[in-house]
C-alpha cells in the first residue's frame, strides 16, 4: 500500500538538511545575497551536494549516486523550501536529473550526482508536463538557435538541456551562442533567465519518442515534486504566523487568543495536512513507477501550489505591517509560494487535465442548458 | 506488515473461518469472533481481543474481508462501537468491561450518548443534569438532547454534574444510564430533513446503581474526553476508495447526465474532486500515523474537512440538477433505524449535511481544538469560572480539556458518528 | 441617475406589508399549514390583496391597478421573502402580470390586480430569461397538450398562461383537460405543481415574437425582483442569527461574543448590503425600461440567490442544534433560498449570459493552453 | 437634485468659471476655488464652502466635471483632503482652520499621519508616544511607523499619551505635528513591493506649541475617531464607473490576450466581475444614502470589500498571464510619489494588494467594527484595562470608541487612503 508517512531515513536525512540549512542559510543572509542581485549561492550548494549528496539521490550507484529515489528527493525539497534555499536543485537534481534518467543518458549523471555538474532543462517554468513547447531550432552540426524565456535554474547551470527539434540537446551553457539574460522575477530567490541560442554548438543526447518521453517525465516530476516544496513553504509560513501571534501582544492580550486568528491559521494548519498527505502520494507514486503517478502529479499541482500561496498569504496577514516589510521573511515565501503556483502549469491547468483522468469530462461542445 | 504477529493472526482468522460460518446468523458468528479474541486485537484476551498491538486491527480487517465475510454494519451499534467501547475498556472495571463489552459487539445491546443539554451545546463541561448519591444508587434529574438511537438504546453514556460546588469542569461524574429504569422518557426531535433522527430525553428520578459508574466521581471530564476523541475520528475516518464517499455520488451523477453540465459546473466539479481526494489522502496517512495509537486531536481537522465537503458537494449536486433538484422524496416524519449521509436524493443529502458542521462537536469548536491543541496558541480569557475558582482552589494546570474552554460558538448536537461510508 | 435607495412612499409600503404580514402569517402559522399538507394560504392573500392592493402595484390605473411600478413590487417581495409568505404574487403578480403587460393583453389585468384572479406562467421555474423552453403541443381548437414539470404557484391559480407553440395562450386551471400534480417540493412554503394537458381548450393571448418577447420580459421580470425576495430571506436569516447569538450564552458569554461568529455574521451583513444594491439596480432597470436591465438581471440572479443561501446556511449553524430542528424557521428560510437559486436559471447560468452582455469572452474552441 | 440650492450653485460654478481659467496653474486655479467657496460646499463661507448642505457635493462636481476642470487629483495630498481636512473641520479651532484648509486643499501643505507604532497597530489607543506639558509647549518622544508621505508633509496629524496614569482611551491628546520642527526624523520603511512608500518617524524632543492642539487634553482618541472614519470611506468609497477599477484591468487582458484564456479562468473571471460590479453598487448606494450625512461605520464594509476584490483580482490575472506573471519590473528601492495601486505590473499589484487588508484597519478590526457597531453583537471580555479602571474611576457607558476594544488581529499601518480609482 501506498505509505504517505516519512520512514526514520527520511527524517534523518530532514534533520541534516534542516541543520546544514539553519546554519548556513539563514533568511537574512538570503535576502543580502538578493539585495546584492546575485540571490544563487555557489557555496551553499556546494555544501549541500558536499556534506550532503542530496543531487545524488535519485541517481543509481553505478552512476556515483545514492540511488534512493524520489521519496527522498521529496523531503529535501520540503526542506529548501522552508528555507527558500537559492540553490539550483528543483533544475539540476530533479529536472535535468529525471530527464538523463529517463533517456538513458549517463555520462552526465557523474558530474551531476557529485555536483561537479549543475544542470537544467530549457523550457519556459510554467510548462506542463503535457504541452511542452520547442521554439528552438536545429541545423547540422547539430547547433541550435532559437531563444526560450522564463527558464529555471538557468543562471547557474553548467550544462543547458534543451528540447529542440525532434531531440533533447545538450549544451554548454557557457559556450559559443549561448546567452542567459536574468529576469528580474517575481521569485526573488531563485531567478529565471531567458536563454537565447544563436547557431549554438549542441550534441544530441535523445531522439524521439525517447526524448519526448524524457522530457515529459522531467515534468512530471517537476509536477509532483515541486509539491514537497510547496509544502515546505506553507508550513515555515505557519511556523512563522504562529511563533509571532503567540508573543505578539495588542488589547494586552496575545494576539494568538482571537479566535479570528486561531481559527484562519487552523484552517491553514488543516489545509498543510492535507497537501502533505497530497505531495507524499505523488512522491511516492513517482518512486514506486505507479501507474497513478500522472493523476498524482496533476493532482498534487492542483491542489499544492494554492495551499502555499494561501498560507504566505496568511503569513503576511498574521504578521500585520511587519509582513508587508522587506525586512522580514515573509515576503521570501510569498514569491516564492505564488510563483511556484505557475511552475509547471497553473492549478487551473492541472484541473483541467484530471478532466481525463479522473474521467470527469467537460460539456458536450455547442449545447448550452437552458 | 511482515511480522510474526500479523502472520499469527492471519493464521488464527483462517482457523476461526475453519470452524465458523458466517451464514449461521450475524449474531451468533459476531459472537463467536469476540470470543475467539477477534472483534479488537488489541483489547485483552477475553474481552474480545489478543492483546495485540493496535496496528494490527487492519491485518485482521483484510483477513476477514478477503475471506468475503461480511462488513461488520458498525452502523447498526455506531456509538456502542465508536464510542462507548473505547470508553468502557479505558475507563471501566473488569466487571463492566465483561458485562458491556460483548452484547455491545454483538449489536445485542445498543447504546446512545447522554451528553448535550439545551444549555449545554458547545459548552458542553456546562451539563445540569444532576445526580445525587443516595446509598449505593445515584439518582438522576435532567434533560438531554440530540440523542440519537435513544428510542433503541439499552445503555446510555451519561454525563451529570455530582458536585455543583465546584468549578464546571470538576462536579461531573460519568454514569452508564440503563434506558429501560424507570424515570426515562424518550421523545423523537424533528430534523429539518423531516425525520426524525434524534431525541429529547428526560430523566426523572432515575436510579442508576453506582456499579454504572465510569471512572472516579468528579472525574466524568476526563472520562469524556476518551468519548468524544473517539467521536471525531469516527466520523469521516474510515478509509476510503478513490470516490468512495459523497464525491462519487457527484462524478457519477456527471457521468451520467451530459445534458446538464456546463463549463461553470465543471470548475466547481474539478475543484471538488481535487479536495475531496486531497481529503481522503489525508484520512489514510492519518491512519498510517496513528495505526499504533490513539486518537489525538488532529481527528478533529479529518471531521471539520469531512462537512465542509459533505455541504459543498451535495449543493454542487443540487446545482448541476437544477430543476430536478428543487423536489423533494418525503416529508413525513421517519424514524431511520440509522442516519442515510449517502442516501435518499441529492436535496436530502444537502439538508442532511447542513448538520455535519454541528453534530460531534461544531466546525468552530473543532478549529478551536486544532487551534489550541495542535498549533499551541493561547487560549481566550475566560469568564465561566465560578469564583471559588480564583482562589487556592484552583485546578493545577494539565492536560487542557477536550472542549477548550476558550469555545466559541454554536451549540451541537452529538449525534451521530454517521462515517462517510 | 440611478436611485438604489427606498423612498418614503416604498418604506410606508414596506411597514404595511410587514405589519400585515407580522399578524397573519407568523412563521408558526406557515408551519402548521406546510405540516397539514396546504401551504398556500388563501386568506392571507386575501388580505394582501383585498387590503393592501399589493397585486395591482405594476398595472397601468386604467386597467385597475395602482400604476405604480415594479421598485414597489421589489419591496413586497423583500418582505414576503423576511416571512416566507405562501401566496402566490410571484407567479401572479409578477410573472404572469408582466406577460400580460408585455402583450397588451389587458382583459385578465383587472381581474389579476383585483386579486379576484390568480395567474401564473407555465414554465419550470429553472427556465431563464434567454431560454424558454416549449414542451407544450397546440391543435385546433385551439386546445393544448403537454407536459409542463416543477411550475411554481401553479396550484392556487385560477389561470394559466402557457407558452406553446409559436403563441402565449390562457387556459382555465380548473378546465377540462387540466391536471395539476402537487410536486413534493423541495421548499415547503412554495410547493410547485406539475402540470399536464390533454386536449385543454385555450384562448391564445399573443402570438409570434409578441409572445415570445412576453415570456421573456416576464422571466426577467422575475430574474430580476426575485433578487429582492431573496434579499428579504437573506436580511431574516441575518436578524434572527443576530437575535439569537445576543442572548445564547455558552462558556458564561453570549455566543455573539465570540469573534468566530461575530466575523461570520459580519460576513453576511456586508454580503446582504451588496445584494440589496444589485437588487435595488434590477429593480430599478427594470422600472425605468433601462437597456441595461437584461445585464442588471442577470448580475442579481448570479449574485442574490447565493446569498440569500449562504445567510440561510450560517443562520442554521449559528444556531446550532436548534437551528437543525423542524421547530425553528429557519429551515422554512433555507428551503427557500435555496430553491428560488434555481428559479430562473442558477448563478452559473447567469454568469455564462455575462460572457455576452459584459463582453467577457470565453476561450475560443479548440485551443487549450499550454 | 432639482431644487433652488442646486441651481444657485450651478450659477456659481458658471461665473467662477467666466473669471478663472483651469489653465492658469493648478496652485492658482484651486486657492481660487477655495476663496469662493467651491472646494467644500458643506464647509463655512471662508473655509472653503458656501455652508450648504453635503449632499450638493456632487453638484459641484458635477458641474466642474462637465466644464473640463481637470480632476482634483487629491491623491496629491491625500491624507490632508481625507482625513485632515474633516477632523480640522469638525475640532479645530477658527484660527486652526484659518491657518490650515487653504493650503491643505491647494496642495501646497502636504499631510501626514502619525498614529501607528510598533506595539500600538490594530490597538491604536495603546500608543505610548508621549507628549509633556512644558510652559506653552508640549515636547513629544517617541516612535510612529507607517508613515506615508511623511518625507514630503509639512504637518502630521498625531495622537500621543499626555497621561499615563489613566485608562488608556482617556490618556490620549491629538495633535498637530510640525514636521519641519528640530528632533522630527523621517526614515523610509522598505515594502514586499521593493518600494519605500511609507516612513518612520522618531521623535525626539520634539516642542510642538498648544496651539497646535486639535480638541481637548485627554480626548485624544474621540478626535482620532474622526480621522479613522473618514480613512476607511475614503478608501475605495470614490463613485466609480463600471470597470472602473481593477476588475477593469483583467477584463481588459482578457478581452486582448484570447489565447491565454481557459474555462476554468474564465469561471473565476466571471465570479470577480460579479463580485466588482456588486461592490460597485454598494459603494454607490452608500454614498447615495450618505449623500447628507457624515461617514458611519458602514464605511468599514466598503473598505472591507474593496480589499478582498483587489487581492483576488489581482491573484486572479497573475493566474492568466501565467509565465508572464513570473516577472516583475524592478525591485530597486523607489519612493513613489503616491500608491499606484493600479500601476505598474500585475506582479507589483499583487503584492501591493497584499497591503491593503492591514492598512487603515485590518479586514480582522473591520468585521469587528461591523459586528459590534452595526450589528449590536457584544464585546469580548476586556483585558487591557489598567487596575484603576475596574474602582468607580471608570468610564461611565457610552458610544463605543471607533476601535473597538475588543478588537482582534495583525497590526495596521493606517497608510494611504489609496482608494480605487
Amino acid at each position: 500500500m501506498t505509505d504517505l508517512c516519512y520512514d526514520d531515513v527520511e527524517e534523518a536525512l530532514r534533520d541534516s538538511v534542516r541543520a546544514l540549512l539553519t546554519t548556513h542559510a539563514p533568511w537574512q543572509r538570503t535576502l543580502t545575497r538578493v539585495d546584492g542581485g546575485e540571490a544563487y549561492d555557489p557555496a551553499l550548494w556546494a555544501r549541500l551536494v558536499g556534506e550532503l549528496g542530496v543531487a545524488g539521490l535519485p541517481v543509481p550507484e553505478e552512476h556515483g549516486g545514492a540511488g534512493v529515489g524520489f521519496r527522498e528527493v521529496a523531503v529535501v525539497l520540503e526542506e529548501l523550501g522552508r528555507a527558500v534555499a537559492p540553490v539550483p536543485f528543483l533544475g539540476s537534481a530533479v529536472l535535468a536529473t529525471r530527464a538523463l534518467l529517463a533517456c538513458g543518458e549517463t555520462r552526465l549523471l557523474g558530474p551531476l550526482a557529485a555536483g561537479r555538474c549543475v544542470a537544467t532543462l530549457v523550457v519556459p517554468f510554467g510548462t506542463s508536463p503535457g504541452t511542452p513547447p520547442d521554439p528552438v531550432a536545429v541545423s547540422t552540426g547539430p547547433a541550435l538557435t532559437g531563444r526560450v524565456a522564463g527558464v529555471v535554474d538557468a543562471l547557474p547551470a553548467d550544462v543547458l538541456l534543451v528540447p529542440a527539434g525532434d531531440g533533447l540537446y545538450a549544451v554548454d551553457a557557457r559556450g559559443p551562442g549561448v546567452r542567459r539574460t536574468p529576469v528580474v522575477s517575481l521569485d526573488v530567490t531563485r531567478p529565471l533567465a531567458d536563454v537565447g541560442f544563436a547557431d549554438a554548438p549542441a550534441r544530441r543526447v535523445a531522439a524521439g519518442a525517447t526524448a519526448t518521453g524524457a522530457v515529459t517525465d522531467a515534468l512530471t516530476a517537476g509536477a509532483a515534486l515541486l509539491a514537497s516544496e510547496q509544502v515546505g513553504v506553507a508550513q515555515r509560513c505557519l511556523d512563522l504566523a504562529v511563533a509571532h501571534v503567540r508573543t505578539r501582544h495588542q488589547f494586552g492580550r496575545p494576539v494568538g487568543s482571537f479566535q479570528a486568528v486561531k481559527h484562519r491559521l487552523a484552517d491553514v494548519w488543516v489545509a498543510v495536512s492535507q497537501a502533505r498527505a497530497v505531495a507524499r502520494y505523488a512522491a511516492d507514486c513517482l518512486a514506486t513507477g505507479d501507474p497513478d503517478t500522472a493523476l498524482a502529479a496533476s493532482l498534487a499541482q492542483a491542489y499544492c501550489g494554492t495551499v502555499a500561496t494561501t498560507a504566505a498569504e496568511v503569513c503576511v496577514q498574521a504578521h500585520g505591517g511587519l509582513g508587508f516589510t522587506w525586512e522580514h521573511p515573509a515576503h521570501l515565501l510569498l514569491k516564492r509560494a505564488r510563483s511556484a503556483a505557475v511552475a509547471f502549469g497553473a492549478a487551473d491547468r492541472h484541473r483541467a487535465v484530471l478532466t481525463d483522468l479522473a474521467d470527469l469530462p467537460a460539456p458536450p461542445p455547442g449545447a448550452p442548458r437552458p | 506488515m511482515p511480522d510474526d504477529d500479523a502472520d499469527r493472526l492471519r493464521g488464527l482468522v483462517a482457523e476461526f473461518l475453519r470452524r465458523h460460518d458466517p451464514a449461521g446468523g450475524a449474531t451468533a458468528f459476531l459472537g463467536a469472533r469476540f470470543d475467539a479474541g477477534l472483534a479488537w486485537v488489541h483489547h485483552p484476551v477475553g474481552l474480545g481481543g489478543l492483546g495485540l498491538p493496535r496496528r494490527l486491527q487492519p491485518v485482521l480487517d483484510e483477513a476477514l474481508a478477503r475471506a468475503g465475510v461480511p462488513d461488520h454494519r458498525p452502523r447498526r451499534n455506531s456509538i456502542g462501537l465508536g464510542m462507548a467501547a473505547p470508553t468502557v475498556l479505558r475507563h471501566g472495571t473488569p466487571a463492566q468491561c465483561q458485562r458491556w463489552l460483548r452484547p455491545l459487539w454483538t449489536g445485542e445491546e445498543v447504546w446512545c450518548q447522554l451528553f448535550s443539554e439545551p444549555d449545554a451545546g458547545s459548552d458542553l463541561a456546562a451539563v445540569t443534569t444532576r445526580a445525587v448519591r443516595d446509598g449505593d444508587d445515584w439518582v438522576v434529574d435532567g434533560q438531554k438532547v440530540w440523542t440519537s438511537l435513544a428510542h433503541r438504546a439499552r445503555w446510555g453514556l451519561l454525563l451529570a454534574r455530582t458536585d455543583p460546588g465546584v468549578a464546571k469542569h470538576r462536579g461531573l461524574t460519568y454514569l452508564v444510564c440503563d434506558m429501560t429504569a424507570p424515570g426515562v422518557l424518550v421523545r423523537p426531535l424533528r430534523q429539518l430533513t423531516g425525520e426524525a433522527e434524534f431525541n429529547e430525553v428526560f430523566l426523572t428520578g432515575v436510579r442508576l446503581p453506582d456499579t454504572l459508574r465510569l471512572g472516579a466521581v468528579g472525574d466524568g471530564w476526563r472520562v469524556a474526553r476518551t468519548t468524544l476523541m473517539n467521536e471525531r475520528v469516527a466520523i469521516g475516518g474510515r478509509p476510503l476508495p478513490r470516490e468512495g464517499g459523497m464525491i462519487g455520488l457527484l462524478a457519477r451523477a456527471w457521468r451520467a447526465r451530459p445534458e446538464l453540465r456546463t463549463h461553470g459546473l465543471h470548475a466547481d466539479l474539478l475543484r471538488a474532486w481535487v479536495e475531496a481526494e486531497a481529503a481522503r489522502l489525508t484520512a489514510l496517512r492519518l491512519r498510517q500515523q496513528l495505526a499504533a495509537g490513539e486518537p489525538g486531536p488532529e481527528g478533529s481537522a479529518v471531521k471539520l474537512t469531512f462537512a465542509e465537503l459533505a455541504q459543498r458537494i451535495s449543493a454542487l449536486e443540487l446545482d448541476l440538477l437544477g430543476d430536478e433538484g428543487l423536489r423533494y422524496d418525503d416529508w413525513t416524519m421517519r424514524r431511520p433505524e440509522e442516519p442515510d449521509l449517502l442516501g435518499r436524493t441529492a436535496a436530502y443529502r444537502y439538508l442532511r449535511a447542513r448538520g455535519n458542521s454541528i453534530e460531534g462537536g461544531t466546525s468552530e469548536i473543532l478549529r478551536t481544538v486544532i487551534a489550541e491543541r495542535v498549533l499551541g496558541l493561547p487560549p481566550e480569557p475566560r469568564v465561566d469560572r465560578p469564583p471559588s475558582e480564583s482562589g487556592p482552589d484552583r485546578p493545577p494546570p494539565g492536560p487542557r480539556p477536550d472542549r477548550p474552554p476558550s469555545e466559541p460558538g454554536p451549540d451541537r448536537p452529538p449525534g451521530e458518528p454517521g462515517a462517510d461510508r
